[in-house]
């Protein structure tokens, strides 16, 4: 029990100390020539959901991918090499930051459209049902990909076929700089829209990664045992810039009040906190997770940036299966 | 189709040709499903997956809720996991709300993720409404909008032989495919091999050799451009048709090589000229073999307007054999006897559907 | 009161027998070439919602036109000519069935993709409330289209800006030969989806037009108020084929026995019951309305046949505002 | 800006020039609105709509939810009801989602209900990503998509004037315009009048004079032709630009009378050959002017494969000034020494956005 919360703990100092250090890099250097959005701020939700899967369960992402890349496994040198635009990159260079995929661990994909890796995720999850398999199938979007129809076409489609798959709705109250008042009715829901479409719903605070590891367990769970799909609304908060490694304090669409509320909010302390009984030494081990951590992404970083770039003279492989790589 | 033993051949109608390539497909593999708006329903889309429905049941021919941007997006998600989903819809027009999932994600999914995990092969048939006043939102014919973007296969199928092998060749492959079919082919007979024979991608045919002007058609203006070249012949004008059967990948080398011999070209389309088919196929000469032509370049498709409802506007904006007739006689510079005009392929056709 | 009630009964005569009519023309003649989609058994709704609004108010309908074109007052003889294809049509021929227009008395479109003109009505209902008039925009869809993301898309944009827009969902419980178990979960209901996105909803039922004329009352009532926008689920039935003239008992989607139970929930029939008591000579007023509204569509057809179709020379007119008609 | 008095016009950006018309229009008419996500922010859609808000606030700049469909089916619902909605899109990828509303309502609203009824006149902008790894469906340029179907107007403005000029022709005509905008031309500079003119659509402009052979360009490809002829210049090529503004209507007069004279053509667009820009204008010359080819057309435009991110592969996806300096010599049959690579028009411009 304890070296679980240890590592759900551990893997969420793990992301948070890989995207300081790439934040940093990414506005030293000016080399990695994709666009970033990082989860600083929003570990909780990818820890706490994807620790409740297997590699055989598949998880997509959307726009905001390490988080949930790092949290199902996926490799760190392959990840930081296709930032870095390498041809040993996960997508060889060819996605960056918003198409990451690591088979191996079920890290099925993610990509730049709202909504649509919604639609996406049931699709593989209905495959896995089809075939009988008990696997599951998760999707991580915001609260603004909620507003996109093909959301709403994806709840009905699950919840008419049973489909096992988790939303998982990391509600951060902002879509770009557009608070969710302006986007969506006072009063209501996205755990409640998923609820009128027929998939059980849970609101969970997205802070808090027991509470959140918890409510994946049942929700897995119920859908590998084929009890259809569900939902987890999870509010969180992110720390940086929408896209970019910079703070927005100054940008006026909110106030650093809010923000630094929410730094004082961070999951990684309150889980610390919430262990410290039970686990006195909890502030050393974290300590020293840091260390690694950093150890670990600097190298990756260093590894990343003396690889070689992907070929022009292979261009044009991969847009057709008959084009070999 | 050469090749085959005479045996193996026999006459279909072209929606029994797409059923009979659906169900052999399914029988050979069972990671086929069908999955569309009524496609279990008792007119079985037009014919083309009543036998499916009847032979395989609900699991794997799939009924699915008015969502075609979500059921686009499930079928590449389906695809990623292993199976191989066709999805159908009874007009090519409701395409536009499955775009995204086509163009943004089943097209890029291969190459995106670096080449080498797989792609999304997905298979999407539209059918094209045309007659009977199906009007502006019910008779577009989309394959040039489908055929601008890399990734994608986009086929238009003119006889029955052509809408089952495609469609073998669609669920045999690893690449996302939308193939466009006339709705007023379906009734049309034709030889098709018994066996699940694939017909490939990029690879045109000649409907009809001839030696004074090359017509390119697609789809349905095949037959149109093979009753004007009867009409023709009787006036000594020789039409050399040319049947593109997929659009993406296109034979340029079989346009190249007819062009280059007849010296004069006429593209036949079922939709617009701008951007469309008949621009490219126009562009493919122009690159390649431009000192062959001997004659402008002639472009037969509907008129600049959305399509009208009220028959003698229809017939008027549907450019069909007569059209492809005095184009041919254009370029030609025959001034040929005022010909009785055609009566549309089409003709005949029982509506409403 | 009275003749309110009256009133209302004798429009869903009228249509009832126009429709018949044309159902038969349509039938024998094969002239009219534009699929046509009757209402056949669903006029309380168009009617009872329609007498709630006036002209200034807007409705667009979906593919089944025909009741709320004549319900809001479109001209029968301009219907009948764009049926048959003429230039005298309410869209000179060029729309057909599907697309009708009269906007002198409010009926401001009709179109064939399933669920797009309730973004439409959404942006001209915005537009009434951007301009401070106290006009509704009204959009008629059916359980089917509810399906199709746009929907959820314009009750979240309604609900966030107030739009005064009347959602009303003719519920048939068939988008053409699939049932509603088949496309949409158990439990769940449009009304209910259309309030937990914001917007307050009522299901009636759908064969009373009296129930239907009330519910619309207040939802154009609070929209012309500034109140916001309404859904109304009118649960209701199709009579004959999705498209086209005939009966479908034998097709097996659909059972005679059930097509049979809602011809006994014959709204005409119901609400004529309803009325007979405090109008006693209510079903002679019926014959005799059946009687005018047969003259009446037997010389509209009469006089659409004879007139001309759109000349071919006027092919490309009206693509372009530049090409002027 | 011929026509216009010196101190009527000044410079600046191209996106100074889009939200001065945007301002212009807005206190010109009190029916215009803009709608789109986020357009209300700090950043106002790259400073676009910045000064709009400002000076209108948020009733007539407006943010709006994460649905582009609806939003395009709203602003035709409103521009039916008389207001006139310019729709922005922070990426043109995102109009895929828009494009049934699009096509199958704002083009088809006026002809479809008679053509006396009024039209849809909604002006929808998207803004082209390029460069600083965009990736597959955030850098792709739709024009040719949405200028296959009649109905609508869509332009490529290639300077500040004519972002101006077009915007302001969008928002004052009666047709539903796209207008497609490449962000890599947003920081251009360029003489921009004051005045709100419009600039006409369907009528294309030479932007640089020549005679060996002519260039027909749209968007930022237009700068990419003009920098390749001040190269080809030193190496005694005379190269004619003919920028074309809008491709619907397209200007085939002043492609097919610049192709009479040089000869010969290359088309250059950023997006892809295949049913493309370029497709439609070999088609054009190939239809009226075949006669005057004196050697093949060329398409300079990307490879057939999705927007790569590694930034080599995104260089050499790109395909810009150099490949058309290589195309020029080739159609004109000058092995010219081989010439230095020439550094993009977007070189220096720091990322990410
Ligand atoms: C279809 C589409 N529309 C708009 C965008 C632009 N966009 C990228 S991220 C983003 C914000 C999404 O907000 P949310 O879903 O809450 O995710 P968050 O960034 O807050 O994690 C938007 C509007 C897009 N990528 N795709
Ligand atoms: C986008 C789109 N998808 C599919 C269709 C085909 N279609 C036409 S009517 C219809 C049934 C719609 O059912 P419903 O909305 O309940 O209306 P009803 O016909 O029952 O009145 C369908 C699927 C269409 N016209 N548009
Ligand atoms: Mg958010
Ligand atoms: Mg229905």
């Amino acid at each position: 029990m304890t070296s679980d919360r240890t590592r759900l703990i551990r893997e969420m100092v793990r992301i948070r100390v890989v995207e300081e250090v790439l934040a940093d890099h990414y506005r030293d250097e000016q080399e990695m020539r994709t666009a970033i959005h990082f989860s600083i701020g929003q570990e909780a939700t990818a820890v706490g959901v994807l620790a409740a899967t297997s590699a055989q369960d598949w998880v997509y992402a959307a726009h905001r991918t390490h988080a949930p890349y790092l949290a199902k496994g996926g490799d760190l040198t392959a990840l930081v090499a296709e930032l870095y635009g390498r041809e040993a990159g996960c997508s060889h260079g060819r996605g960056g930051s918003i198409h990451l995929i690591d088979q191996s661990v079920g890290f099925a994909g993610s990509g730049a459209i709202l909504g649509e890796m919604i639609s996406v995720a049931v699709g593989s999850g209905w495959a896995f049902a089809l075939r009988g398999e008990a696997r599951v199938a998760l999707t991580f979007f915001g609260d603004g990909a909620t507003e996109e129809g093909v959301f709403a076409e994806s709840l009905n489609f699950a919840a008419v076929h049973r489909v096992p798959v988790v939303f998982v709705c990391e509600n951060n109250l902002y879509s770009i700089s557009s608070p969710l008042a302006t986007r969506q009715p006072a009063g209501t829901s996205v755990r409640g829209r998923a609820e009128a479409a027929g998939v059980p719903a849970v609101a969970v605070d997205g802070n808090d990664v027991f509470a959140v590891h918890a409510a994946a367990q049942d929700a897995v769970r119920r859908c590998r045992e084929g009890g259809g799909p569900a939902l987890l609304e999870l509010s969180t908060y992110r720390w940086r810039e929408h896209v970019g490694p910079g703070w927005d304090h100054h940008h006026g669409y909110r106030s650093a009040q809010e923000i630094d509320e929410w730094v004082e909010r961070c999951p990684i302390r309150r889980a610390v906190a919430s262990v410290r009984a039970e686990e006195p030494g909890i502030d050393e081990l974290v300590r020293q997770w840091e260390g690694e951590s950093r150890d670990e992404i600097s190298a990756a970083v260093a590894h990343a940036r003396a690889l070689p770039f992907p070929v022009v003279a292979d261009l044009l492989d991969g847009a057709y299966a008959e084009v070999a790589r | 189709m050469t090749g085959e033993r005479e045996q193996d051949v026999r006459a279909l109608t072209y929606w029994q040709a797409i059923s009979e390539a659906t169900v052999q497909c399914m029988a050979a593999d069972e990671r086929v499903l069908v999955v569309g708006e009524g496609v279990d329903d008792f007119r079985g889309t037009y014919g083309t997956t009543k036998e499916a429905f009847q032979r395989f049941g609900p699991r794997r021919v799939v009924d699915v809720p008015n969502s075609e941007n979500a059921t686009a997006g499930i079928a590449v998600g389906a695809a990623v996991a292993g199976l191989r989903p066709v999805v159908v819809h009874t007009r090519a027009d409701f395409l536009f709300l499955a775009m995204d999932a086509l163009v943004n994600l089943a097209a890029k999914w291969r190459y995106m993720y670096g080449g080498d995990k797989g792609g999304a092969p997905v298979v999407t048939r539209g059918v094209v409404g045309r007659g009977w006043g199906q009007g502006a939102t019910h008779s577009q014919s989309p394959h040039a909008t489908f055929g601008h973007y890399a990734g994608l296969h986009v086929a238009t199928p003119a006889t029955p032989a052509d809408a089952k092998g495609l469609l073998v060749a669609a669920l045999t492959g690893d690449t996302p495919v939308v193939l466009i079919e006339n709705r007023s082919l379906y009734s049309l007979e034709g030889e098709v091999p018994e066996a699940m024979t694939p017909v490939p991608f990029g690879v045109g045919r000649v409907a009809r050799p001839g030696t004074d002007v090359t017509v390119v058609a697609a789809s349905l203006m095949v037959h149109e451009a093979l009753r004007a070249a009867d009409q023709l012949a009787t006036h000594g004008v020789s039409v050399e048709v040319v049947d593109v059967r997929s659009i993406r990948p296109l034979d340029d080398a079989i346009i190249c090589e007819s062009v280059a011999r007849t010296g004069r070209l006429v593209v036949a389309d079922t939709s617009w000229a701008r951007y469309g088919f008949s621009a490219e196929v126009a562009a493919v000469v122009a690159e390649n073999v431009p000192q062959a032509l001997r004659a402008p370049v002639r472009r037969v498709t509907p008129p600049d307007c959305p399509s009208p409802v009220s028959w003698p506007l229809e017939e008027a904006f549907n450019a069909g054999a007569t059209q492809i007739v005095r184009a041919c006689l254009e370029v030609c510079e025959v001034s040929g006897p005022a010909l009785p005009a055609l009566e549309a392929v089409t003709a005949g056709f029982q509506g409403p559907y």
